[in-house]
């Protein structure tokens, strides 16, 4: 067993920052992360980090468009505290060594970004995240601070009262993948999840293969609702044979799309007669995916993007690297030929209810990063806005478990926040396939932090047994069902049927999931056996995404229903949440707060 | 971490399957700077045991000197060796600039093609001086 | 790792040794064999002619730089190349005497042979 | 190219016979291997053509893989694939023991340098079209083995750690929200020295490393080099970075081959890093001139 104050699950940008925070309080921290710190997600993001640095930029204008950007899905406490905190993070990852791009007189530079209305996404180049993840391990490493690296994180120990807000968390376990050794980790101060997004329930993302929402099903399973679930970005330039993602930069400088009649289908159609190309994310991937369905899409699948116009000098200077993306990762090369395109899930907005200090209803629980909703971005994320939230709430946890946090949390969490019942029959089962199933607490009256440790290790051994030495499917086949079922019902376009239908099919793959077994004999390096754990939480979340989605009868942000064209404030202006509740999950409301100490917003409609 | 496993065999093959200048003009450096050292030994022994034993320092006629370097000139072997050895010098100092550039920084990106050319030179020099280097024994 | 963290790092000295002795051994080997190939033929090297150039002060300080130098350049890069290969600790020492042995050697019985050579002495 | 290894061809799918309780289990598992086999027919005969990749094998575990051997897969081709796309292939159909790291599928991540064809390269990176076929995979050489085509990296981190990678300026501005200055050429000189993603196939590709194992390494080089020209570091802290790279097994035993340079798939000029802190290292040591 190991013993920490502070546990960080997950080593992305969010972990990092975390785990930095806890360690400058004090703290006695250490990072466990199923992939090295370096090779985290992160990595990826290109665009950019936006903080309100200039002198005619404020920090409420920041806030309010992020507000705006939410579809007024947002919470206040959140957003107020995100926007003024993200100027000092972004000042201090500078200070850390972050390789910004600069300006002539040497600071750093800021450009323009989709919805903000002031310059003020920071960058590196056209590799942002990964100057911010490498930067920060940097700092883990300046600090000395312990991490386990290529440490699966499987479940959490938490207490078992029967009310989730009532619940402790004490640590948890974690499988070494190199040896095949499970162990506790034992956290006097609490655990911090921060692992990452979820794309892998479906089949074309942006996201990499390891982003399987672990930390949301495992502290939904703890008890931790997960919110907002239904709110799923689809970013629309992805390659189609990877989903790699071509920056929204092609569009900023004069890209265009092409349909198969070689129509400039933005105009052609009338999908977005002002802005053409540069329209927000969600109506380029809808405008997108018409086309397809239409039958106007290349090889029905996908639409061409063309910056052959923009002249070869250009665009080697501006956006080499797409290029390089479009060569190495599809094979083509974007100074002669259009670039293939289609949408892509991208980004989860949802994710495990938590407070402004990113802490859940389970005390010592906390969750930040793309994992965590705070109720930042709402419906729908800005461009740039995800970067600066793994800094301001992992710094926010990482000060909060090092106990340095004296003010009491304005957002609700648990079953004590909830407003409204969902009050409709699910087409299919929900939750346990059956009440064995040894991730529901059993009930056992456990005295000591380091015997509810002890129980769940033991939980988990006989687990990753029972997988090991059974006969049975092999959990790819499963996954790949979960992921098809999403991309085809879940996707940009959401019909009652359709979702109905994912339900259905995502009840079948958790039947089937009981019959998933382990090939592969070996305790060194079993991957075949990470993969199995990751896609049962693959089902959790793709259910809850699938489930939020039919219940939230409206259009509002990333959420598109064929049946309910308008934002409906009067029903649905409420968070959707989803909780475990001991393998028979249920679905409720809880409300938004608009309210802030300095500002009050006020929903209005959001266009641009 | 439980047990690693060497590759041995796989791994010295692995390498040279790939042909990479960079890395056959170390090996040619090495090569060669190897056989100019060991050249350098024997060249100062042939010298000295050329010269008559008690001659040091109050040199003889050097008689046996004159006789020893030309018996050792009429061998063919030697003249070819010689040639060998012109070459393997002409390549170590040709690619020894080539190293020199690099060293100051100069030229980096194009370190094959002046690696070819040091090849290229080496050769050209060799076959040129072959005539001299050959002449009466042939 | 580093022990000498003086400024007078011996990595950095013989580094840079190793390339200005190659400038120079540049010059000292063209101009070597050009002599004894070219200008005079070596199918007729005398010890008479041996002597007669050893016997002038230039050519004779020149043949001795180009001996040290050349011992100093072709057994550092030797060690380097061992150095290289991974060679550490006590075989490291052991391998770093016998070839500075080797190298005094080289040039005493170098220099032996040069004042036999030359007229001078 | 004769090495040691036995050729295997096709490894079977069916995992050892067990007793298990699950009779129902084993059924639907025959149904499904039986279903998957057809599809696999399908896809294979459907594909226009079809890739053949030898996969190395090694787990120190598993008795028929104690042995190193080549797995042979044949894996449907598609525009646009990548070795890691075959590789992922291979394991979701054929073998699901087939154990590699992979993550981002994008090149940022650094998982999945594997020695392809002879060559240190990105699985994700490289495109299945620009290889000669049957593709022949491996492990990085020059790193030990822990299973199939995963490597100990352990080494490789250590190496990276001993260059003190973190930026460490004499001081910071007081203002709260004051960067620190950086010229633009400043920033472009570090800029491509920051674009490192540890994935170890330098290190892999240089035989010095590979026979000294104390040689700092082409990767982590090129980090000190990063800190050490970033202006925003003072010239005491950027003589102590020199100091750590001049050490014995430091840029020294760079004997400029090139081959880190070569594979780098961040197109880092390596080499050139290198050589520009030898002479700094000269400047600075010899000072007194
Ligand atoms: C292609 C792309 C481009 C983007 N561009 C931008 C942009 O320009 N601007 C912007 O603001 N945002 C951008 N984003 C969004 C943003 O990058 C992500 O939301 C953010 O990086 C997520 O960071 P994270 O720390 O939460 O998770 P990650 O960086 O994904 O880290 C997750 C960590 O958790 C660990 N982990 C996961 N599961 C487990 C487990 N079970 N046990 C142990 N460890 C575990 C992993 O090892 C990893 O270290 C982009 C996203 C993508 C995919
Ligand atoms: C004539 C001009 C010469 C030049 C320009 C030259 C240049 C060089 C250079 C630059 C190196 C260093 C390679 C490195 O460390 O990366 C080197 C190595 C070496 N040189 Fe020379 N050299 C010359 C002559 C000689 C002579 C006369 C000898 C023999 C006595 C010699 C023997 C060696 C040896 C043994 C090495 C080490 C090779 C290795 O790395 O294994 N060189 N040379
Ligand atoms: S320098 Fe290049 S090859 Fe080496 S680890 Fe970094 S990215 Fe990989
Ligand atoms: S391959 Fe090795 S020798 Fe130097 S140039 Fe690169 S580090
Ligand atoms: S999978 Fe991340 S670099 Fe290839």
């Amino acid at each position: 067993m190991y013993e920490h104050d502070v546990i960080v699950v997950g080593a992305g940008g969010a972990g990092l920052r975390a785990a930095i925070e806890a360690h400058e309080e004090g703290a006695d921290v250490a990072l466990v992360t199923k992939l090295h710190p370096v090779r985290s997600h992160t990595g990826a993001a290109e665009g950019g980090i936006n903080a309100a640095l200039h002198e005619k930029d404020s920090w409420d204008l920041h806030a309010y468009d992020t507000m705006k950007g939410s579809d007024y899905l947002g919470d206040a406490p959140a957003i107020d505290a995100f926007a003024k905190e993200a100027r000092h993070e972004v000042i201090q990852l500078e200070h850390w060594g972050m390789p910004f791009s600069r300006e002539e007189d040497g600071t750093v530079s800021q450009r323009p970004f989709g919805g903000l209305s002031h310059p003020r996404t920071t960058y590196a180049g056209a590799e942002t995240g990964h100057h911010l993840l490498h930067t920060m391990y940097e700092q883990v490493v300046k600090r000395g601070i312990e991490v386990y690296d290529e440490w699966f994180v499987t479940r959490l120990a938490v207490t078992d009262e029967s009310n989730p807000s009532d619940r402790t968390c004490h640590g948890c376990v974690a499988y070494e993948i190199a040896t095949g050794e499970l162990s506790g980790f034992y956290a006097r101060d609490g655990v911090i999840l921060a692992t990452g997004g979820l794309g892998q329930a479906f089949d074309h993302t942006t996201n990499a293969i390891a982003c399987t929402g672990d930390g949301q099903a495992m502290a939904y399973r703890a008890g931790a609702p997960m919110e907002d679930m239904e709110f799923v970005q689809f970013h629309p330039t992805t390659l189609p044979s990877t989903g790699v993602l071509i920056s929204e930069g092609v569009r900023g400088e004069g890209g265009i799309l092409y349909n198969d009649n070689e129509e400039r289908l933005m105009y052609e159609y009338g999908y977005a007669n002002n802005d053409g190309e540069l329209a927000s994310r969600d109506v380029v991937s809808r405008a997108e995916l018409t086309e397809v369905n239409e039958g106007r899409g290349i090889e029905d699948e996908y639409v061409h993007l063309d910056m052959r116009h923009l002249g070869e000098e250009r665009i080697i200077d501006r956006l080499e690297n797409i290029l390089h993306l479009a060569e190495d990762f599809e094979g083509v090369d974007g100074l002669d030929e259009p670039m293939p395109v289609k949408p892509g899930q991208h980004y989860q907005m949802g994710g495990t209810e938590v407070d402004e200090y990113g802490h859940s209803c389970v005390d010592g629980l906390y969750a930040v990063g793309e994992c965590a909703c705070y109720s930042l971005h709402g419906a729908n994320r800005l461009g740039g806005n995800a970067l600066p939230e793994l800094l301001v709430f992992g710094a926010r946890a990482g000060r909060h478990a090092a106990g340095a946090v004296e003010e009491e949390p304005e957002i609700p969490t648990g079953p004590g926040a909830k407003s409204d019942d969902w009050d409709e029959e699910s087409p299919a089962e929900l939750g346990a396939v059956d009440a064995t199933d040894p991730i529901a607490a059993d009930g056992g009256a456990v005295a000591t932090p380091q015997e509810v440790l002890e129980q769940a290790v033991e939980t988990e051994r006989e687990r990753v047994e029972t997988l090991m030495e059974r006969d049975g499917i092999n959990h790819a086949d499963v996954r790949a069902k979960v992921q098809k079922t999403m991309t085809e019902n879940v996707n940009v376009f959401r019909e009652e049927s359709n979702l109905k239908q994912a339900l259905k099919d995502i009840r079948e793959a958790r039947e089937e999931y009981q019959n998933v077994a382990v090939a592969d004999p070996s305790r060194t390096y079993n991957t075949d056996l990470i993969h199995t754990i990751e896609t049962r939480n693959v089902i959790d979340v793709a259910e809850a995404i699938a489930l939020g989605a039919l219940a939230r009868k409206e259009f509002r942000g990333a959420h598109w229903r064929k049946q309910y064209q308008e934002r409906r404030d009067d029903e649905y202006l409420k968070h959707t949440l989803y909780a475990w509740n001991g393998g028979n999950p249920e679905l409720y409301y809880k409300p938004v707060i608009l309210e802030g100490h300095e500002e009050k917003y006020e929903p209005k409609v959001r266009s641009y | 971490m439980s047990q690693s496993y060497d590759r041995g065999i796989v791994e010295s093959f692995g390498r040279w399957r790939e042909f990479s200048a960079g890395m056959w003009a170390w090996i040619f450096h090495k090569l060669t700077g190897w056989i100019l050292v060991g050249y350098l030994f024997t060249h100062i022994a042939v010298l000295s045991t050329a010269i008559e034993p008690g001659t040091i320092a109050a040199a003889g006629d050097g008689e046996f000197y004159t006789s020893t370097l030309q018996g050792l000139e009429e061998l063919l072997i030697v003249r070819f060796l010689e040639v060998g050895l012109l070459a393997v010098a002409v390549f170590h100092i040709m690619n020894g600039i080539r190293l020199l550039f690099v060293d100051l920084g100069i030229g980096l990106t194009s370190q094959d093609k002046s690696f070819y050319a040091s090849l290229v030179l080496t050769g050209a020099i060799t076959v040129a001086s072959i005539p001299t280097f050959l002449a009466g024994v042939l | 790792m580093a022990e000498h963290y003086s400024s007078f790092n011996r990595g950095t000295w013989r580094w840079f040794l190793q390339r200005v002795t190659a400038v120079f051994l540049i010059g000292a080997l063209a101009f070597h064999f050009v002599m004894l190939h070219f200008v005079n033929h070596a199918a007729s090297i005398t010890f008479a002619g041996t002597e007669a150039r050893m016997g002038g002060i230039l050519y004779f300080t020149l043949m001795m730089t180009f001996l040290v130098t050349a011992a100093f350049h072709g057994i550092n890069g030797v060690y380097n190349a061992l150095i290289n290969m991974g060679l550490k600790g006590t075989q490291k020492k052991v391998v770093a005497a016998i070839l500075v042995v080797a190298g005094i050697a080289l040039i005493v019985q170098g220099t032996r042979v040069a004042i036999a050579m030359s007229p001078m002495f | 190219m004769s090495t040691k290894i036995e050729e295997k061809p096709e490894t079977e799918t069916e995992a050892d016979e067990q007793t298990s309780p699950g009779e129902q289990r084993r059924e639907l598992k025959r149904e499904r291997a039986a279903e998957r086999e057809q599809q696999i027919q399908e896809e294979l005969s459907e594909a226009e053509e079809t890739v053949g990749i030898k996969v190395f094998r090694f787990d120190p575990e598993v008795a028929d893989k104690e042995e190193p051997r080549f797995d042979s897969f044949t894996v449907p081709f598609f525009r646009g694939m990548s070795v890691l796309d075959a590789l992922v292939y291979a394991r979701d159909t054929y073998d699901s023991s087939l154990t590699f790291r992979h993550s981002c599928r994008q090149a940022v991540c650094g998982s999945d340098a594997l020695f392809i064809n002879g060559r240190q390269r990105l699985a994700c990176k490289t495109q299945v079209s620009d290889l000669e076929w049957p593709i022949r995979i491996e492990p990085l050489p020059h790193q030990d083995v822990v299973k199939d085509l995963v490597v100990d990296m352990e080494h490789f981190y250590e190496q990276m750690h001993a260059v003190e990678p973190f930026f460490d300026p004499d001081e910071t501005p007081d203002g709260e929200l004051e960067e620190q200055r950086q010229t633009p050429e400043n920033r472009e000189k570090v800029k491509l020295s920051t674009r490192c993603i540890w994935c170890g196939a330098c290190m892999s590709s240089c035989n010095i490393a590979a026979g000294d194992n104390e040689y700092l390494g082409p990767a982590a080089i090129n980090k000190a080099y990063r800190f050490a020209m970033d202006e925003r570091e003072g010239e005491d802290r950027k003589q102590e970075r020199l100091r750590i790279v001049e050490q014995e097994h430091g840029v020294w035993r760079c004997q400029t081959q090139f081959s880190c340079t070569e594979v780098c798939p961040k197109d880092i000029p390596l080499t050139e890093h290198i050589q520009e802190l030898k002479r700094e290292a000269v400047k600075s040591n010899l000072k007194f001139w």
